[in-house]
């Protein structure tokens, strides 16, 4: 499936669970709109035969100094296509669903959003520190807002 | 000849200066046991040098270079080094095993020289039991490493030591079984009388065919992995144990098993000479010389093996000597056997 | 055996280890030389490299990432360039194209044959490793002409590349290629037929093929597991599309075969740089980029096949800004680490050893 | 099993002859603080010097602050003072400490004012010595040979890589305060033995003995001064030959 096909596909299997964005410059990017369909999304585009999106590239967090996003960037290695979703979600309460029932490798990824940013993992069950120190006590070091002694942004010139 | 000649002198001198007997010939061994031990400490230190230079050419580098002619004054200045290293004893190790376990190693690896005849008449002591008595001390060296695996008190150092008596005692076997054939053949265990019974190169117990080019392979990878040596050095395995069972050791007690791993190459290729290649025997050069040439051309075998072979597991690595090598060494020592009795070959 | 009591331990392999590639520790579970449990640790090297990219303007960001995966450092460039370039709906000029792609290539041989050092030398082989690196030297010479740097590199710009190569770059890369393959042959007759390795590597740390995919597991560790899946080829990024060249792929997914794929992959990019330096075209080597690059909102994954596996960068614009809002990088280590758990469990010691290896785990690229 | 046998020990005789066919080999080291390459690649990025005008001595920089602007880890800082709305250089300090020799701030510059010199040994015993100011980056640069860019139009606008690039338009006129000795630039459709030429014709005049850089015996920054300025009659620019294929040096 090319990009339009791909998009359109897509868009008629989830009808107005999704939503494509324009900010995608390549391949299609969608818009989840409820956080808690995430899961049961991941499993439909895996076990779809058209879809099969059974490689999981990339899991981030971007905090846009509103609210934090999700991003999930997904592949399918049978059908060679690619696209992404993401999660929009406010400061307050952000939480995610763990997706390692659909791709084990997830597993890394939300930690790192748990340590990095803030944002909870439901259902993960071993969310401990590993990119930071143990004894870590200064925040999330991704949000935008964060601020620590040694920490220098570039000079402006 | 001239060597022995001088010592003949010196030990004529000694008797006709009056002296008790018992006295002269107490003399006389310890200053046989101190030239032995000054030997073979230079050739430890001539062999950490050379390992560094055969490894280096190998991987075409240059090796040690900056100090003296081609850096053969580096290992001296190491070993200088390590002397005056700090000696650090970890806080919970097992203290008398820990300091016991390098002096054991240093002295095994050193006892067996006793009975090696460097070249005709060079030898301390003719004993007539003489492959049986370096059999038995080498076999010291296990228990040194146990020591020094579990005096350490290191998990490392424990997993080494334990995988160096579960290897040294699987290989002593095949070992032993590869020199009896040669024993079955040369009909005695003395040093001496096996080298003369090679008096000719076609009568080197190696090129008795069938038997001795099998007892010959089997005795050079037993050999191998009894001085943990590359592709058979588990105990150490940097990359797996660290350093294995001398990882907490620091400074002279590291430089003792050190320079002890080096004697032992020493010692089993000296074995392998006398045993296989015909010990001191060859035409024209001092005996002592065509022993020397003959057992440096073994360690550089040795060495050869280390710089190109990857290493075994420690499963396969008894695999390969229970399923494998102690069968083909029973199986050589009985045609041996056949090949004696039989007349075959017996020339 | 029933009257021995015997209990499990705990070996700490790492941070400081002598095969653990960087700075990385396992905590074993053992009972005797068998193990039970293995818990990576990670984060020793963490340099928070994506925050940092939030902190500079795109061209800042290419030196910044050159640290992220050093052993490939040209990936890193050419993938984060490849995101902006997507953002920006840049062209990227065909001389650049190649230039691209024959150090990309160049790059691969030289990861790879740090992969292959430091394999045998974990294995114990010391003299290979060196070997090696006495060829990694020669593409390093070739990287030192063209872009100044031997290792972190700075060449693949957003755009274009850096400079053009010097005159003499293509004769010198033409002797090497030359003479490469002669060389591989050289470290397959020390290592490949070698019975030692060989029993130390066949089936050992068995990948089965959806549970690679499941862990997100990615380029030549995936395809010796059978799956066929190169990124030059499924999702073809530059001019890729433009070269012949094979993928190799083998089928049991244990050590060796990984070993077998990656030793192959060289002599592939080998091939491939020979057909680029023939059909090397003149012209210009950047597009035209304004030093104040601001490419208008949006966001874009990007990926590129790195020598160990997929690597792909997350950025996104905000839109009239120079720098990027959000820099996501992922690298191939990262879930190669991850799935070590499962494949050590019930081997030996020296396998984790082995399986790190055959794995090509670097840790900067796990910890970022 | 015989076979497999046989194939066994074939093999490892084999590896045995692949490492042996190497020790007779000469090594591919070399022996470093005795040997040294004669002669860096032109564009190898060392440390960052500036550079000053062959005739006059003064230094080429603008203070146009791109570099500074350029520097992804802020490890220069540009310090002046404005004299009749003009800018001039008081002080240009480069934290080697921090630089990560990325080569962004020569791409930048369009007055050939920085470059990062094919240099790389300047190891100092103290950190403070490695934070470099005016006078002594000035002195490193004094025998770096370069080449002044002819300056377009619209200069500034453009992605400093394509100065590199070959394309750069003819010589054009020059501004005020470059006198007007530089060559011509290389044009358009080039040949490749053309540029070959022009680029062995700046390659650096091997000088073994004046590439220490910092030589941490000597106490004070001022009595550098002195040393260096003497040392800078000696730099002559001769064109080195084609040496580049021997950069080992014969042993």
């Amino acid at each position: 499936m090319n990009r339009d096909e791909l998009t359109q596909y897509l868009l008629d299997k989830f009808q107005d669970k999704i939503e494509l964005l324009e900010t995608g410059r390549v391949e299609p990017f969608f818009l989840i709109k409820d956080a808690d369909y995430l899961k049961s999304f991941c499993r439909e585009i895996k076990e779809d035969i058209k879809l099969a999106a059974d490689f999981l590239c990339n899991i981030g967090a971007v905090d846009t100094g509103e609210r934090f996003e999700v991003v999930y960037n997904v592949a399918s290695i049978r059908k060679k296509h690619r696209f992404d979703f993401k999660l929009v979600m406010d400061y307050e309460g952000a939480e995610i669903d763990s997706v390692q029932e659909i791709w084990a490798g997830a597993n890394w990824y939300e930690r790192e959003i748990w340590e990095l940013y803030g944002i909870n993992v439901k259902n993960h069950g071993n969310l401990t520190r590993f990119l930071l120190p143990d004894d870590w006590d200064q925040g999330f070091p991704m949000r935008k807002d964060w601020d620590a002694p040694d920490f220098k942004r570039m000079p402006e010139v | 000849m001239e060597l022995v000649g001088i010592f003949k002198y010196l030990y004529e001198l000694l008797a006709d200066s009056g002296l008790p007997e018992v006295w002269v010939e107490l003399i006389g061994l310890v200053a046989a046991a101190v030239m032995v031990f000054g030997l073979l400490a230079l050739i430890a230190l001539f062999l950490v040098w050379w390992e560094r230079k055969v490894s280096a050419h190998i991987q075409q580098r240059f090796g040690p270079m900056l100090t003296g002619w081609h850096g053969w004054r580096q290992t001296i200045a190491d070993a200088l080094k390590l002397l005056q290293k700090e000696d650090i004893t970890p806080t919970t190790a097992d203290r008398p095993v820990y300091y016991w376990a390098p002096i054991i190693a240093f002295v095994a690896a050193f006892a067996a020289y006793v009975v090696i005849p460097f070249g005709e008449g060079l030898i301390v002591a003719d004993l007539n039991v003489g492959i049986l008595f370096i059999v038995a001390i080498t076999t010291f060296t296990i228990i040194s490493l146990l020591m020094a695996g579990w005096g350490s008190n290191n998990k490392y150092a424990l997993l080494g030591g334990m995988r160096s008596a579960a290897q040294v005692v699987s290989y002593e076997v095949p070992m032993v079984v590869s020199i009896l054939a040669v024993i079955v053949f040369a009909g005695s265990l003395s040093m001496v009388q096996i080298v003369e019974s090679q008096e000719l190169i076609y009568q080197w117990y190696i090129f008795r065919l069938p038997f001795g080019p099998i007892a010959f392979v089997t005795y050079i990878i037993a050999a191998t992995a009894e001085t943990n040596r590359t592709p058979f050095d588990i105990p150490e395995a940097e990359q797996e144990l660290v350093a294995g069972f001398n990882v907490e050791y620091s400074g002279m007690k590291f430089a003792m098993f050190f320079l002890a791993e080096f004697v032992n190459v020493f010692t089993v290729s000296a074995i392998g000479t006398t045993l296989f290649l015909g010990g001191w025997q060859g035409p024209w050069l001092p005996s002592w010389v065509w022993f020397f040439i003959k057992t440096f051309a073994l360690v550089f075998v040795f060495m050869w093996f280390r710089w190109t072979y990857p290493r075994l597991r420690v499963d396969q690595l008894m695999e390969f000597s229970w399923k494998f090598l102690v069968p083909l060494s029973f199986a050589n020592l009985i045609l041996a056997g056949l090949m004696k009795y039989s007349g075959w070959f017996n020339w | 055996m029933g009257g021995l009591r015997t209990e499990e331990f705990q070996v700490n392999m790492g941070p400081h280890h002598p095969s653990t590639h960087g700075v990385c520790r396992f905590i074993l579970t053992m009972d005797g030389e068998v193990i039970v449990r293995a818990v990576p640790v990670i984060g020793y090297l963490h340099r928070a490299l994506e925050k940092i990219c939030e902190n500079r303007t795109y061209p800042q960001c290419i030196p910044v990432l050159d640290r992220f995966e050093y052993c490939t450092a040209m990936s890193c460039n050419q993938v984060f360039a490849l995101a902006a370039e997507k953002l920006a709906g840049l062209e990227v000029p065909e001389r650049a194209e190649y230039l691209r792609v024959i150090m990309l290539e160049l790059n691969r041989i030289a990861s790879h044959l740090i992969w292959f050092g430091t394999t045998s030398l974990d294995l114990g082989a010391i003299t290979p490793f060196l070997y090696g690196f006495r060829e990694r030297e020669d593409i390093l010479d070739l990287f030192e002409m063209t872009c100044g740097q031997r290792l972190t590199y700075n060449y693949i710009r957003v755009g274009g590349v850096a400079k053009d190569i010097p005159p003499e770059f293509i004769p010198k890369c033409r002797k090497f290629l030359d003479t490469f393959d002669h060389k591989v042959d050289d470290y397959e007759r020390v290592l490949t037929e070698n019975p030692i390795f060989v029993v130390r590597n066949k089936d050992i740390g068995i990948i089965p093929p959806e549970l690679g995919i499941s862990y997100g597991v990615s380029g030549p560790s995936l395809r010796a597991s059978g799956v066929r899946y190169d990124l030059r080829r499924d999702d073809p990024y530059s001019i890729y599309d433009r070269f012949k060249f094979n993928i190799p792929v083998r089928q049991n997914g244990d050590c060796y075969d990984r070993y077998m794929v990656r030793i192959q992959e060289m002599r592939e990019s080998a091939k491939i740089v020979r057909q680029a330096i023939e059909q090397i075209p003149e012209g210009e080597i950047t597009a035209k980029v304004s030093i104040n690059f601001k490419p208008p909102a949006g966001e874009v994954y990007s990926r590129i096949e790195n020598s160990r596996g997929e690597m792909g960068a997350y950025v996104q614009s905000p839109g009239n800004s120079k720098k990027p809002l959000r820099v996501k990088l992922r690298g191939g280590s990262y879930n190669q680490l991850q799935i070590m758990p499962e494949l050590v469990k019930g081997h030996k010691i020296a396998d984790v050893v082995a399986i790190m290896a055959s794995l090509d785990i670097i840790m900067p690229e796990v910890d970022r | 099993m015989v076979k497999k046998l046989v194939d066994a020990i074939k093999n490892l005789v084999i590896g045995l002859f692949t490492t042996g066919k190497h020790l007779g080999r000469h090594a591919v080291t070399l022996q470093y603080p005795k040997e040294k390459w004669q002669e860096m690649p032109e564009r190898s990025r060392g440390i960052v010097v500036l550079l000053s005008d062959k005739e006059t001595g003064k230094l080429n920089c603008t203070v146009c602050m791109l570099c500074q602007r350029a520097c992804p880890t802020a490890a220069i800082r540009i310090e002046f003072e404005k004299v009749e709305k003009k800018r001039v250089l008081k002080d240009f300090i480069v934290d080697n400490t921090i630089c990560c020799f990325c080569g962004l701030c020569e791409d930048t510059c369009n007055f050939a004012a920085i470059k990062m010199a094919p240099k790389y040994e300047f190891s100092t015993l103290s950190k403070e010595d490695l934070i470099w100011h005016r006078d002594k980056l000035q002195e490193m640069g004094r025998d770096v040979p370069y080449e002044k860019p002819v300056r377009k139009k619209k200069a500034v606008a453009k992605k400093p890589a394509e100065k590199t690039a070959g394309t750069a338009a003819k010589p054009k006129t020059t501004t005020g305060d470059e006198t007007g000795k530089e060559k011509p630039k290389a044009q358009n459709g080039q040949t490749e033995a053309e540029k070959a030429k022009n680029e062995t014709g700046r390659t650096e005049t091997p000088k073994p003995d004046k590439v220490e850089p910092s030589k941490p015996e000597k106490p004070e920054p001022g009595g550098d001064d002195n040393k260096n300025k003497k040392d800078d009659s000696q730099a002559t620019t001769e064109s080195g030959e084609s040496e580049k294929d021997s950069r080992k040096e014969s042993k």
